[in-house]
């Protein structure tokens, strides 16, 4: 999915980028298109609610799926029933708080890769764009290295080194195989920003580059960087689920989505179809959260389009 | 054009490198770190001593910086660049040379590719046209909303999901079935059959774009959406030229420039990626052939293939940039 | 210019309009109340409220005013290449040679577009595809109007990049648009604006993108070819210095509404309405060096929510109570002009 | 000796992890009554069926093959020595062996080929084409997989040539083990270990590894199609007495279990395996017509017997008495195992199905005997380990958890790769309980109790070390008969039943599906699989 983001290097640039006299009053453009927008309240709601579980799972389910005695193998695969809506796990724990418990370990992750491929990406893009030359050059050369290791080959390669996988290596080696496609939608943002007249202005004006790059040149151009920001962590989330069903994602006793789906993928087709069926709902949900969020948020920023 | 292809292509050689010296860090340390592969190959029991290190000599794993954490056995790198550049990708856990296991195995992949990219960038970019030309409207949504689905699910759940309605639930009966034409079963298939090596590939391949599909679609919607409002499109219109030529010909060929963009990024991520759906579907592909050796940690042909691998995807995107320069004049001249 | 066309590409051309009558006799372009709404997320934006004008053969109108005012939208009504949504033109008549263009069929109005009115943009470098060869872009009018060959189409896109003075055309016409320079670039809209010979040429602030001594040199170009040609130009411009050159009607514009028209002459010796004279208060003079010049205060108002009354009273220096309550009809003003002001004596006097 | 292991071919198939494919070594009895043949039995030779397989490692020279993917193919191939018989023990002579006669020491050993045997090229099957093939595999520097297998005999391991292994004529060879061992017949029953070879074979090894020279009922039909199919057809001049029914078998090569599931379902594929991830669902549509067959392979824990607290003897009794075997086979394993009586598996001569007091599920007395231990449960964590990615996390963490909750010992699942597993399993580095599983070469206790338990045993990685369980293994290997044999090896394994080294968990049970077409399908304990050549295709 990072390579998804890469693409939309030259559509977002372009339409994100605030003409300078709007400057000032950008963000509060953005805020007042974003108010009365219903599927930006619609997304940010559920986006709430997913980010309570994940950082408050107690709020939702009462007890975790890891704790004493709250799995009873007697109980495995048993399905929903009045009683019990969600069913039973594979290993006989409470699918409901299964899947509390889980979004944690799948949304901080993606959360957390989202915050790293963004603070690499920015720094780095924005050195290359704004300095060029010599750094660029070597930025990009290294940017393209990683890029010439696909995704999935260079995760399973690297997280082989982690016989102890969790969210911090997890986070780890998505940033690692991440960061390259922000840093070229921001490289090429910082660019075509630099080229405006009011950078030239403040910069006869005696700016410093610091000055410059912190007042006009991150404010024009990390915009589509949010805007893609918001969508990837939707799509590191199943990132997640198929790592882990390559074996190389989360392990048990650790509890995630990824490793429902993994584990519910065949025995939903044995007829225990909620194995499958809820984990998947609980993705899409998000996924489809983070990402109209973000289409939101991408409409909002676009001046054009008001 | 010329110097700019040349240029290019000296600008390989570092990435090449680069490339190469990553993986061999990271094979380096995955040894170092996970432990002796081939100790590994003979599982609870350890065979005599000698017979280890008569293999590790084999597949030159019986250096000692192999022992030491963090080294990055700079020697062993430049013993295996000189060793390519002989055109020798070594042998792998199984005797077999990985450039003939690459050669058996890259065709197939190919195909597959081909068929993926083929697939997402035809009907990705129709869908992603009739989303744009009817912004908010119900194919628009229809487009935006089935888009976040395949974003959504997770390859490995698609795939299995299409093995078994359309493959099984749907194919087998045609198969059955004495009036339906052949290549209308086996283009459903469940499993690769390399007597039909392009139709047994077809559903294999719309599961692989799948992903990408999405992306297309919402790339072209977006940047065609971007580009109907822009001047150019204004001009073309005050031309009296028809809509469909103001779409067709004015917007739509701006519009591809990203979505072309993306097409060389998403050549690696098929080539490579392809190994979800290599497994679902039995596929003997490359990227199945690299998992398998992840798996085994058998560095020669992790190394080798990924290689050319990279060569492959650095060679396509630079394909891919050739053409965007075709798109873009503005590129050509930088 | 009457070799570019030969005569049975000339009637092949007009085929499409054959069930159109034009009147001969009719004015050129007569505008008539043109209304035209926005619907915008804030509500509805009255971007041209009444605005009636004539245009004839040969002759040159100017319409002024500040940026937001409803020029180019009236422009782009008149073509019919509004963005419909969010622009609707609500009312109103566009007459061309006697014929309501509003009421046509799309497909017959987009053979009028750049067959018999065309329009050059502001932003050359915008306003040309930038994917595509200058020639290239010259030749598909002559390609989809004219049913040219390839070949035959170049050959007319270098006759025209000579006519508008660019030199070595027959190797220019494969250039991209990045690569001209702002004045060669718009020197590429004007000739793509008279490739079909069109009657009126609408010219929408065609200088502003360039240097001074360009500008003249564009303005001279355009005026030249007009006076060639016989055409009806219309020229929309914020700049009152390149009007007084060329125009011979002037119509000022104000949040929609025209609120000015005369001769060029008249406006410039005496205008009749506050703004047009706070217009020209604010052009540097050369007898006025040393003075501070004068600014129009404020800033044009929003279309959604204009002001009642008069829209200009909240900038005017002459406004009284009755302003904010009354929106001004169009007062005849002797010389055959026209002012939507309730005062315009005294701005006449003043 | 060693146990062949499989390539962990993918994490997708976690399809070994419960030992359901056995690594078996050891001859099949071919008239053995006791099958169970699933399908319509045709008894017509002919025809042709498919079935699944995982790519091999070798196909040739055959001591390179130490998996089930290799044997399966080659077993087509190639004949063995000589095979064992399940229910006794004994050597059968169905094989190339006229005879094998120990000397009273069990220290020479003379084996006597039939006569006018031949490979599928026509070069004679003689003493020649086995001291090629023998000296080729225990030589290190061909670093052949099976050369443990040689270890025994005199010279081994050394140099090029062994000096215990000697041609006395065309049809007879000698072979001197630098130790007496009552077992080595049935040793040599591992066929692919002990395979002559052709001199065309070893001069090209590489091109006859893409198609074997054998010398067995089937010969290679064309090339090794590498990760899509090997097939096989029948030689017409056969003259040994293994069955061939149908005249051609193919081997379609599959990494995802359920891959092969579904091509089965698609009848691509007539004979198939079913994994563990794709048997709930198989089960639910196939239903009875699913073949269950015990295998020989052992699942167990060890203890790190030298580490407190699992030093303490009571200690390992009340974990091994804590875990609910039979739940934790009804639910994780989906019925496909059967809880351990003893450390030797049922399927092995002499193994015994009530030797193990401690086997069973008894919470009560295992907090009794937690208490006596004097071990106080809150004091420390038990530290699980299991290797990653090959289906064991499931089942230990239900175990993990039965502890915990009979117990009171709070658990820690740890969990490493492979390669780093057997490094931890090398050094002894281990500080809890860990998953193991064992399966045979050949088929006597004496194959499970030494390696596992015996001090310095291959594979024992627990630390035990019992003076007396040793001397019993070695009184049973000098036995004079097989009865004698089984009597002392019992009184070892009730040694290291009592004081648990290692707790037995439960041996492992395969699944097989076979389509309508195909009958007289069995499986064969001691190969560890399916005996294809007693496959009838119904035509």
């Amino acid at each position: 999915m990072s390579d998804f983001l890469a693409a939309q290097d030259s559509a977002g640039h372009e339409h994100a980028q605030p003409r300078s006299d709007q400057n000032r009053s950008l963000w509060g453009d953005v805020r007042y298109e974003l108010m009365r927008n219903p599927v930006f309240w619609v997304s940010s709601v559920l986006v709430l609610v997913i980010l309570s579980m994940a950082f408050a799972p107690q709020l939702w389910a009462e007890t975790s799926p890891t704790a004493r005695g709250a799995c009873r193998l007697e109980n495995a695969r048993v399905e929903p029933s009045a009683a019990h809506p969600f069913g039973y796990t594979n290993a006989g724990c409470d699918m409901w708080s299964s899947l509390v418990y889980g979004t944690g370990k799948s949304v901080i992750v993606a959360i957390l890769v989202t915050i790293g491929t963004v603070i690499v990406g920015v720094t780095l893009g924005t050195v290359a764009g704004y300095v060029g030359g010599f750094a660029d050059t070597v930025i990009s050369r290294v940017t393209d290295i990683f890029f010439g290791l696909p995704f999935i080959l260079g995760a399973l390669v690297f997280l082989a080194i982690f016989p102890d996988r969790n969210v911090w290596t997890l986070t780890a080696v998505l940033t690692m195989f991440g960061w390259t496609s922000l840093t070229r939608v921001m490289r090429g943002s910082v660019i075509s920003t630099k080229q405006k007249d009011y950078v030239d202005a403040a910069r006869a004006l005696g700016a410093t580059n610091f000055f410059i790059i912190r007042k006009h040149i991150l404010a024009n151009s990390i915009a589509p960087v949010i805007v893609l920001a918001t969508i990837g962590l939707g799509a590191y989330i199943s990132a997640e689920a198929t790592l882990t069903f390559l074996g190389v994602g989360y392990q048990r006793p650790t509890v995630s989505w990824g490793l429902l789906v993994a584990e519910g993928q065949n025995l939903a087709l044995a007829g225990f179809w909620h194995l499958l069926v809820l984990p998947c709902a609980f993705i899409v949900v998000t996924v489809l959260s983070f990402i109209l969020l973000g289409d939101a948020l991408r409409d909002a920023l676009d001046p054009r389009a008001r | 054009m010329g110097r700019y292809v040349a240029r290019r292509l000296v600008q390989f050689i570092p990435v090449i490198l680069g490339t190469l010296f990553l993986l061999h860090v990271l094979s380096v340390l995955t040894i170092q770190i996970v432990g002796d592969p081939v100790r590994a190959l003979f599982g609870e029991n350890a065979p005599p001593e000698a017979i280890l290190e008569q293999l590790r000599a084999n597949y030159n794993l019986d250096d000692d910086c192999l022992e030491q954490t963090g080294n990055p056995c700079v020697r062993l790198f430049v013993d295996r660049l000189a060793q390519y550049a002989s055109g020798d990708f070594g042998i792998n856990f199984r005797g077999r040379s990985v450039a003939e296991l690459f050669v058996e195995r890259f065709p197939v992949t190919v195909r597959l590719t081909v068929i993926a990219l083929v697939f997402e960038t035809v009907v990705g970019i129709f869908l992603g046209v009739m989303a744009g030309l009817r912004k908010d409207k119900l194919v628009d949504n229809f487009v935006r909303f089935s888009t976040v689905l395949l974003i959504a699910f997770p390859v490995f759940v698609f795939g299995t999901l299409a093995q078994l309605f359309i493959g099984l639930e749907l194919g087998l009966p045609l198969r059955d079935s004495e009036r339906a034409p052949e290549w209308l079963g086996q283009m459903l298939t469940v499993t690769y059959n390399p007597e039909f090596p392009w139709l047994s590939l077809m559903l294999p391949g719309l599961v692989l774009g799948a992903f990408s599909l999405a992306a297309i679609a919402r790339l072209t919607r977006t940047s065609l959406i971007e580009n109907l409002r822009s001047d150019y499109v204004r001009t073309a219109r005050a031309k009296g030229l028809t809509s469909s030529r103001t779409v067709g010909v004015h917007t739509l060929r701006n519009s591809l420039i990203p979505v072309v963009t993306y097409i060389g990024i998403d050549i690696g991520l098929l080539l490579g990626g392809a190994l979800v759906t290599e497994g679902i579907f039995n596929i003997p592909g490359v990227g199945q052939l690299v998992f398998l050796a992840i798996q085994a940690n058998d560095t020669p042909v992790i190394l080798g293939v990924v290689t050319i691998l990279t060569v492959v995807f650095l060679v396509a995107n630079l394909l891919v940039d050739i053409l965007y320069a075709a798109l873009d004049p503005r590129i050509r001249y930088e | 210019m009457s070799e570019i066309l030969t005569e049975t590409e000339r009637r092949s051309n007009k085929s499409p309009l054959s069930g159109v009558s034009f009147d001969g006799s009719a004015p050129l372009l007569e505008v008539e109340d043109l209304e035209v709404e926005f619907h915008t997320r804030d509500g509805i934006a009255h971007a041209v409220n009444n605005v009636s004008f004539t245009l004839r053969e040969g002759e040159t109108l100017g319409i002024l005013g500040e940026s937001g005012c409803g020029k180019s939208v009236t422009a782009q009504a008149i073509m019919g290449i509004l963005d419909t949504p969010p622009a609707k033109v609500t009312g109103g008549q566009v007459r061309y040679r006697g014929v309501d263009l509003l009421q046509l069929e799309e497909k017959t109005r987009r053979h009028i577009r750049a067959n018999k009115i065309a329009i050059i943009f502001q932003d050359a470098l915008s306003s040309l595809n930038p994917v595509f060869t200058v020639g290239w872009q010259l030749g598909e009018l002559y390609r989809k109007h004219a049913g040219a060959s390839r070949a035959q189409a170049k050959s007319k896109a270098v006759e025209l990049l000579d006519l508008v003075g660019i030199p070595g055309a027959p190797a220019r016409i494969n250039s991209f648009p990045h690569q001209f320079s702002g004045g060669m670039r718009q020197r590429v809209m004007i000739a793509m604006a008279l490739a079909l010979e069109p009657d009126i040429i609408i010219a929408d602030e065609p200088t502003t993108a360039l240097d001074v001594t360009v500008q003249a040199q564009v303005m001279t170009l355009l005026s030249d070819l007009q006076r060639e040609m016989r055409l009806g130009l219309i020229l929309i411009t914020h700049d009152m210095g390149v009007v007084a050159d060329v125009a011979d009607k002037i119509c000022v514009m104000y949040a929609g509404h025209a609120v000015e028209r005369a001769d060029v002459y008249e406006i410039y010796e005496r205008p009749a309405h506050p703004y047009t004279k706070a217009l020209l208060e604010s052009i540097p003079r050369v007898d006025q060096k040393g003075q501070d010049l004068t600014v129009i205060k404020g800033l044009p108002p929003a279309l959604v929510d204009p002001p009642p009354g008069c829209s200009f009273h909240p900038r005017c220096a002459f406004a009284r109570d009755r302003c904010t309550t009354d929106e001004p009809p169009l007062y005849e003003v002797p010389g055959n002009r026209l002012s939507a002001c309730h005062y315009w004596e005294e701005v006449l006097e003043s | 000796m060693r146990i062949k292991t499989h390539f962990r071919v993918t994490a997708v198939a976690a399809a070994f992890a419960l030992g359901l494919t056995a690594c078996g070594g050891g001859g099949g009895t071919t008239d053995d009554p006791g099958g169970n043949p699933s399908g319509e039995p045709t008894g017509e030779p002919g025809g042709s069926y498919s079935a699944d397989l995982t790519e091999p490692t070798f196909l040739a020279p055959a001591s390179n093959c130490y998996e089930s993917e290799c044997s399966a193919v080659l077993k087509m191939v190639n004949d063995p020595l000589v095979s064992t018989d399940f229910e006794t023990g004994e050597l059968i002579f169905d094989g190339m062996a006229e005879s094998i006669e120990p000397n009273d020491d069990q220290t020479v050993w003379t084996v006597t080929l039939k006569e006018g045997l031949m490979f599928h090229n026509g070069e004679p099957v003689d003493s020649d084409a086995f001291l090629r093939a023998w000296n080729y595999s225990q030589n290190p520097k061909n670093a052949q997989a099976t050369a443990g297998f040689m270890a025994r005999i005199e010279g081994a391991g050394k140099g090029p040539e062994m000096s215990g292994l000697k041609a006395v004529d065309d049809q007879t060879f000698e072979v001197t083990l630098s130790g007496p061992f009552s077992q080595f017949g049935q040793q040599m029953s591992y066929a692919p270990a002990f395979a002559p070879i052709a001199q065309e074979c070893i001069d090209d090894i590489k091109a006859c590894n893409e198609s074997p020279i054998g010398t067995g009922p089937y010969q290679m039909d064309g090339k090794w199609m590498h990760d899509q199919g090997i097939t096989v057809t029948k030689w017409a001049d056969y003259q040994g007495e293994l069955p061939a029914n149908a005249d051609t078998i193919e081997f379609k090569m599959f990494t995802a279990p359920t891959a092969a599931y579904r091509d089965y379902q698609n009848g691509g594929v007539d004979v198939l395996n079913v994994a563990p991830e794709i048997y709930l669902e198989a089960k639910g549509e196939l239903a009875d017509a699913i073949l269950e067959e015990p295998t020989a392979s052992l699942t167990y824990l060890g203890f790190p017997t030298k580490e407190a607290p699992y030093d303490n003897e009571q200690l390992r009794q009340a974990i091994s008495l804590s875990i609910d075997r039979e739940l934790i086979i009804e639910k994780v394993l989906n019925g496909l195992a059967d809880a351990s009586t003893d450390i030797v598996t049922p399927p092995i001569p002499g193994s015994r199905d009530d030797a193990c007091e401690f086997c069973t599920y008894d919470p009560q007395r295992a907090k009794d005997l937690l208490e006596e231990s004097g071990v106080d449960p809150s004091s420390f964590t038990l530290e699980l380990y299991f290797n990653a990615d090959s289906g064991h996390e499931l089942w230990t963490e239900a175990a993990a958890r039965q502890i915990q909750e009979n117990l009171g010992i709070d658990y820690e699942l740890k969990s490493t790769e492979w390669a780093q597993y057997l490094e931890l399993l090398d050094g002894e580095e281990f500080t809890g309980p860990f998953r193991l599983g064992w399966s045979l070469d050949y088929p006597s206790p004496e194959n499970y109790l030494r390696p596992i338990v015996g001090t310095g045993g291959d594979s024992n990685y627990t630390g035990y070390s019992n003076p007396e369980f040793d001397d019993l293994v070695v009184q049973g290997d000098e036995a004079a008969t097989l009865e004698e044999s089984f009597e002392l090896y019992a009184q070892a394994g009730d040694i290291a039943l009592e004081e648990m080294p290692i707790i037995p968990m439960w041996s492992g049970t395969t699944a097989i599906a076979a389509s309508d077409s195909v009958g007289d399908v069995r499986y064969d304990v001691g190969d560890g699989e399916i005996a294809f050549g007693e496959i009838t295709v119904s035509q």
